[in-house]
């Protein structure tokens, strides 16, 4: 076992992990994040993304040690009840999600999405997302919910 | 009908904003201190004598809590049928004397990490004298077949009779007398619910000798009474807490997890989490089974289906679970939504070595209506028909008969018929236009 | 057993040192998108880990006409590099975005069939795989590269450090049937590049295919069909039928061996007809 | 010629409920003394929604707002049985459950009402959480201070239980006459499909479907029902196998490289409206839906395929392999 520390949603933390530990297992287990969801461990599903240094991946596929001194970001540094981003405004006000296992994980993505693309096409949205699966909404909530959170975002709200 | 204030509302969902927010707590969010993790060691075959069962170098393996094995579970049967007195029983809890899918659960390896339950499950060892596998219907019907049922068939036996009867009218007659004779072979095969949640339960045990079990299982009632059989415990011993699922499909209505991280609970004194894998998800978790289904379908020249005759066969995998009930729910729907005055179902619930298949989203009846569909338009292009006008025609109307002799009194198909053509633009000449679900005058 | 350690080595000479003291018990990660799969479900327990992705192997550089890609730029990366539309655009078809962003090309090359998409590309770009020992490093072509399925040429002390690829001439597309329309594994890919002189008469080509073998390969006689041709109907007809004859596939749960190769024929015609458009 | 149009309809029924061996839901409500009412179900909620829609139920069954009903589900040790929420059933059994319980509850406040306002209950109307004497609206008081009332000045509870039961129904062995279900929820949907005659797939670009689902307690969440089931269904017809060479036991797919199913990137068009024919025993004429949804696209897609390209593929899913196999045996027209 070996300490790893790492900046969790702007704050230094550290957590004793196994060699081969997943970063996703590391913040359940240790650091108690558990909107990163264990959803196959196979890096098929998306619910465990979080961003790293700004950009998505799949957690259950990088090791906690590889993590070392990066800044992660999950889906309670995005937005919080008493200050949600328009993403999960948007979400939320679209029905966006139904059994909620997936949303953090499309949440993130999205959010990587928009600040690099304030703009973008349905096309852009969907592949973005394709990575990520949803067996509840049939995704088209979703698709409407990440236009509807741009342009909320771009009105300035 | 009074006005309504509330239902008919799109208010937002109660649990959205756990959602959004990551917050909305899940099974696999519970934790407790001194928390165990179970990892299942499962069959590699599909078909075998279990020779021996070594657990002893998984149970020396630095981390292990225990081994549960079938000599642990009280009550060794799934008996989610047998608790309603539907019978017998034909599922271990965990496999004893013989394995009859690639996947049934053997030995429950529990230990301090899920890694360490991991690394010493792979140490438990199995020796198993293959057998050869039945994997069909065909196969399993065929004269000669292996017989993997203690009761001497294949097949599931309905008071008495291999297989599932609906009998309405008489279906010789009305083919003598119909003009069009359209038959159909149709074949589904097993697919997964997928939800995105894994099956997952955690089990603690409480100072007063009750036990708190944490499962997303659909159906709580059910899971408790069925875990507090196996358990060989009074119900009152267990309290099942749930009602957050992430995802179920029908897949969370099997009692697959609960008892065995109980057990291995009560046998470690500590708190038990088993989290399914994906790949335990897709692999032993039960499925959609394949229907094989055979029609012959008597048709007069108007359009009028007077005789519909079906051979269905459900491949259920290696034992009941749901897949029983099944049979008889497709076998009462398979007239669809459409007046047939003469039905003859034989519909057989056939076991096979395969993973084994139950509820799932339209449980018996998706098999059914695929079938029942397919079969409309290949009867309208058969005799010259539209198929718009085909289904208009036959649609049952409220008071007719259905072939369970269930009188039909919620009928609204020729109303979704008018409405989906006015969705799509498409012309629907005035007859069919009049006609609606109340119109018909008797017999 | 459990594993017993993880090595982030800090640049490629720590990286070499690690692999020549350790030799074959060290199982290498690029991104780990592959590996850790399945070391999470527990089918396999390796002993000892060592990730690359702290080993300054991910610098990108254009050197006298060629590219020379570091063994762990992710896929993400690479999509984006306009230099090679043709790999970009086989690296923006694997995966997810998730997945491109941990995924490094150089791991792409270990990923047998149906994966392993950028290798395609990199067959027909003629890419060059730079492999380094402690004693050393040497070039090797990357036809000479794969030698089964899952196997490479490399030694048990060796580490891809790099991939060079050549500035492309000719007119490239890059086709990939899956099962469906984004984040999927091959039903068949196929890369195909083709050199044409003032008169449209081919000079040189290149078709390499994913998924159509036990690991990813040339139908170097489909390339030779075209040699001295036009591009028309009657050439690429004959490309696409020697391409099927070069075409070795596996069945699996994504397709059969029948299907695979006839799609080898008509991804090979489809993508040979779009560079004519 | 590659790409080829088709359009294919299916109409089909769906029954609520299920009889294996009688099939209850119960629900208990008591009010709180500051007039909250809260609903208890062992139900669960599987992402359909059921505790928002029994929220909807109990708020307008007892005529209170919406945001003073708490919905607690899930916990056997607090709350009496519920058969499960499998067979399109929840909304319908609980649905009625809950209805009783809130009659039952209303009536007893009512009493309470009555006694504050020295009126007969009924002469009293309740809406919106307040309550008069009709013609009489001066004599007026709340739900707020009923509860109050009962609580600490009467000693009474306010509160009701509610049970649906379709009773087990046996099954006629020799002629399966029988009475499994409660109800039929009714669609038809059109599918229009592409097939790429060279490679055999299939794209999906458009499912429209008429619904009549008795009544819509929440018209989005339905529609999310619909649009997930759609998906879902889609991906049945086209894509999923758990053994894609059935009848053989390998390959037998683990993880999501092997077992396709639909993302983002292949969801079809979906266009949908909804009638509204109130079932004769559902909570305000609700049929269930959950699981219909993704009946439909099967038999329309086939049926599509069939007008596109005159092959009837019987077996599921259309794999592109399995449609090109029927594509190379077809008859030359």
């Amino acid at each position: 076992m070996q300490t790893v520390s790492f900046k969790l949603n702007g704050k230094p933390v550290a957590a004793v992990v196994g060699p081969v530990e997943s970063l996703r297992d590391a913040l359940r287990e240790k650091l108690h994040v558990y909107s990163v969801k264990a959803g196959c461990g196979q890096g098929g599903c998306g619910s465990c993304t979080v961003l790293v240094s700004g950009d998505p991946i799949v957690s259950c596929l990088m090791p906690a040690r590889v993590a070392e001194g990066l800044e992660i970001i999950t889906l309670e540094g995005i937005g919080t009840p008493a200050q949600l981003h328009p993403l999960q405004q948007a979400f939320y006000d679209n029905f966006a999600a139904q059994c909620g296992f997936c949303t953090a994980g499309m949440i993130t993505v999205a959010k990587a999405l928009l600040d690099r693309n304030a703009h973008p096409t349905r096309e852009e949205i969907v592949e973005a997302l394709a990575g990520n699966l949803c067996r509840c909404t049939g995704y088209l909530p979703i698709i409407s919910a990440v236009q509807d959170a741009a342009t909320r975002m771009n009105r300035g709200g | 009908m009074k006005q309504l204030r509330i239902v008919g509302q799109s208010v937002k969902r109660r649990d959205g904003m756990g959602h959004v927010t990551g917050q909305t707590q899940y099974v696999d969010d519970i934790t407790y201190p001194h928390m165990l993790w179970l990892r299942m060691v499962r069959s590699p075959i599909a078909r075998g004598k279990v020779r021996t069962l070594d657990t002893s170098c998984a149970e020396a393996y630095p981390g292990v809590a225990a081994v549960v094995t079938w000599r642990d579970v009280p009550n060794n049967w799934y008996t989610i049928l047998g608790l309603i007195g539907v019978g017998p029983n034909d599922e271990p809890v965990l496999a004893h004397e013989q394995v009859m899918w690639k996947g049934e659960p053997i030995a429950a390896v529990v230990a301090e990490t899920e890694e360490i339950a991991r690394a010493a499950a792979a140490l438990v060892r199995v020796d198993i004298d293959e057998l050869p596998p039945v994997r069909d219907v065909f196969e399993a019907l065929a004269p000669g077949a292996p017989i993997i049922k203690e009761w001497g068939t294949n097949t599931f036996m309905y008071e008495g009779m291999p297989m599932r009867r609906v009998r309405f009218g008489n279906v010789d007659e009305a083919f003598a007398a119909a003009d069009h004779i359209v038959e159909g072979t149709y074949q589904t095969t097993p697919y997964e619910h997928v939800p995105l949640e894994t099956q997952t339960c955690v089990v603690k045990p409480e100072p007063d000798g009750r036990l708190t079990i944490h499962s997303n299982t659909q159906a709580l009632y059910f899971t408790l009474d069925n875990t507090a059989i196996i358990l060989n415990v009074p119900s009152n011993r267990l309290r099942m807490i749930g009602g957050t699922v992430g995802g179920g499909f029908g897949g969370k209505v099997d009692v697959v997890a609960e008892p065995v991280t109980a057990i291995a609970s009560m046998k470690t004194g500590r708190p038990v989490k088993w989290r399914w894998t994906r790949a335990e998800e897709f692999q032993a978790s039960s499925t959609a089974g394949a229907w094989r289904m055979e029609y012959k379908d008597g048709i007069k020249k108007d359009g009028h289906i007077i005789a519909r005759k079906v051979r269905a066969l459900h491949d259920a995998g290696a034992y009941h679970r749901h897949s029983p009930y099944g049979v008889t729910k497709h076998a009462a729907n398979l007239q669809g939504p459409y007046y047939i005055p003469n039905v003859w179902v034989d519909a057989y619930c056939v076991y096979t070595n395969r993973q084994p298949a139950s509820a799932l989203r339209g449980f018996g009846v998706t098999p059914a209506s695929f079938a029942v569909e397919v079969q409309m338009d290949k009867i309208a292009r058969t005799i010259g028909m539209d198929p718009w006008e085909i289904r208009f025609v036959n649609a049952y109307r409220n008071g007719q008969m259905k072939a369970i002799q269930k009188q039909v009194e919620d009928a609204t198909l020729v109303e979704t018929l008018q409405a989906a053509a006015k969705l799509i633009g498409h012309p629907l000449p005035e007859k069919l236009l009049a006609m609606h679900s109340n119109d018909w005058k008797g017999a | 057993m459990a594993t017993e350690a993880m090595f982030i080595p800090e640049s490629p000479e720590a990286a070499l040192d690690l692999l020549s003291e350790h030799g074959r018990e060290l199982l290498i990660l690029g991104g780990g998108t592959a590996a850790m799969v399945l070391i999470n479900e527990g089918a396999i327990s390796p002993r000892l880990v060592m990730s690359l992705q702290r080993a300054g192997l991910n610098e990108v550089r254009a050197v006298d006409g060629h590219l020379e890609i570091g063994a762990t730029a992710s896929l993400a990366r690479v999509a984006q590099l306009s230099a090679l539309p043709l790999l970009a655009d086989a690296a923006r078809h694997i995966g997810g975005w998730a997945i491109r962003n941990m995924a490094t090309l150089a791991g792409n090359l270990f990923v047998p069939p149906p994966a392993g998409d950028a290798a395609v590309a990199l067959l027909a770009l003629d890419a060059e795989v730079i492999a380094a020992r402690k004693s050393g490093t040497r070039k090797l072509p990357l036809t000479k590269f794969f030698k089964g399925r899952a196997q490479t040429a490399l030694g048990p002390d060796e580490l891809v450090t790099r991939i060079d690829v050549p500035r492309p001439s000719g007119a490239a597309v890059f086709l990939k049937l899956g099962r469906r329309r984004m984040n999927t594994p091959a039903v068949v890919t196929a890369a195909v590049r083709v050199v044409r002189d003032g008169q449209g008469i081919c000079v040189d080509a290149r078709i390499a295919l994913g998924a159509a073998g036990e690991y990813p390969l040339r139908a170097t006689q489909a390339e030779a069909v075209l040699q001295g041709r036009k591009l028309d109907t009657p050439s690429i007809t004959d490309a696409a039928a020697m391409a099927m004859q070069a075409a070795h596939p596996s069945s699996d749960a994504l397709a059969s061996e029948w299907y695979r190769r006839k799609m080898v024929g008509v991804c090979v015609r489809r993508a040979l007809e779009a560079i004519t458009r | 010629m590659a790409k080829v149009l088709g359009r294919g309809i299916a109409a089909l029924h769906y029954p609520t409920g299920m009889n294996l061996g009688g099939d209850p839901t119960q629900a208990l409500i008591y009010a709180q003394p500051t007039g909250g009412f809260v609903v208890k179900l062992a139900s669960t909620d599987l992402g359909q929604g059921l505790k928002t829609v029994v929220g909807q139920i109990a708020a307008e069954a007892l005529s209170v707002p919406l945001d003073s009903v708490i919905v607690d589900t899930g916990d056997t040790d607090n709350a009496p049985h519920c058969m499960g929420t499998f067979a399109s059933r929840a909304t319908h059994r609980a649905g009625n459950a809950v209805i009783m319980a809130a009659n039952e509850a209303k009536e007893a406040l009512l009493q309470v009402a009555a006694q504050e306002l020295e009126a007969s209950p009924h002469d009293l109307v309740m809406a919106d959480g307040e309550i008069w004497v009709r013609g009489s609206p001066a004599r007026k008081t709340t739900v707020f201070d009923v509860a109050l009332a009962a609580h600490f000045k009467y000693g009474k509870t306010i509160s009701g239980r509610g049970m649906f039961l379709k009773p087990k129904s046996p099954i006629d062995p020799d002629t399966g006459a029988c009475d499994p279900d409660s109800t039929e929820a009714h669609v038809t949907t059109v599918a229009n499909v592409e097939v790429d005659t060279e490679t055999g797939e299939v794209k999906v670009l458009k499912l429209s479907s008429a619904y009549e689902v008795g009544r819509q307690v929440n018209p989005k969440m339905l529609e999310g029902q619909i649009v997930g089931g759609a998906v879902m269904g889609t991906g049945i017809a086209l894509m999923e196998s758990c053994f894609p060479s059935y009848p053989a036991l390998e390959p037998h797919p683990a993880s999501f490289n092997d077992y396709v199913m639909m993302t983002a990137a292949d969801v079809p068009q979906i266009e949908s409206v909804v009638l509204e024919y109130p079932s004769v025993d559902g909570p305000y004429g609700v049929k269930g839906v959950g699981e219909m949804t993704a009946n439909s696209p099967l038999p329309a897609i086939v049926n599509a395929i069939y007008d596109a390209v005159g092959v009837w593929i019987t077996e599921l899913p259309v794999t592109p392999e399995r449609l090109l196999r029927a594509l190379e045996a077809q008859e030359p027209k």
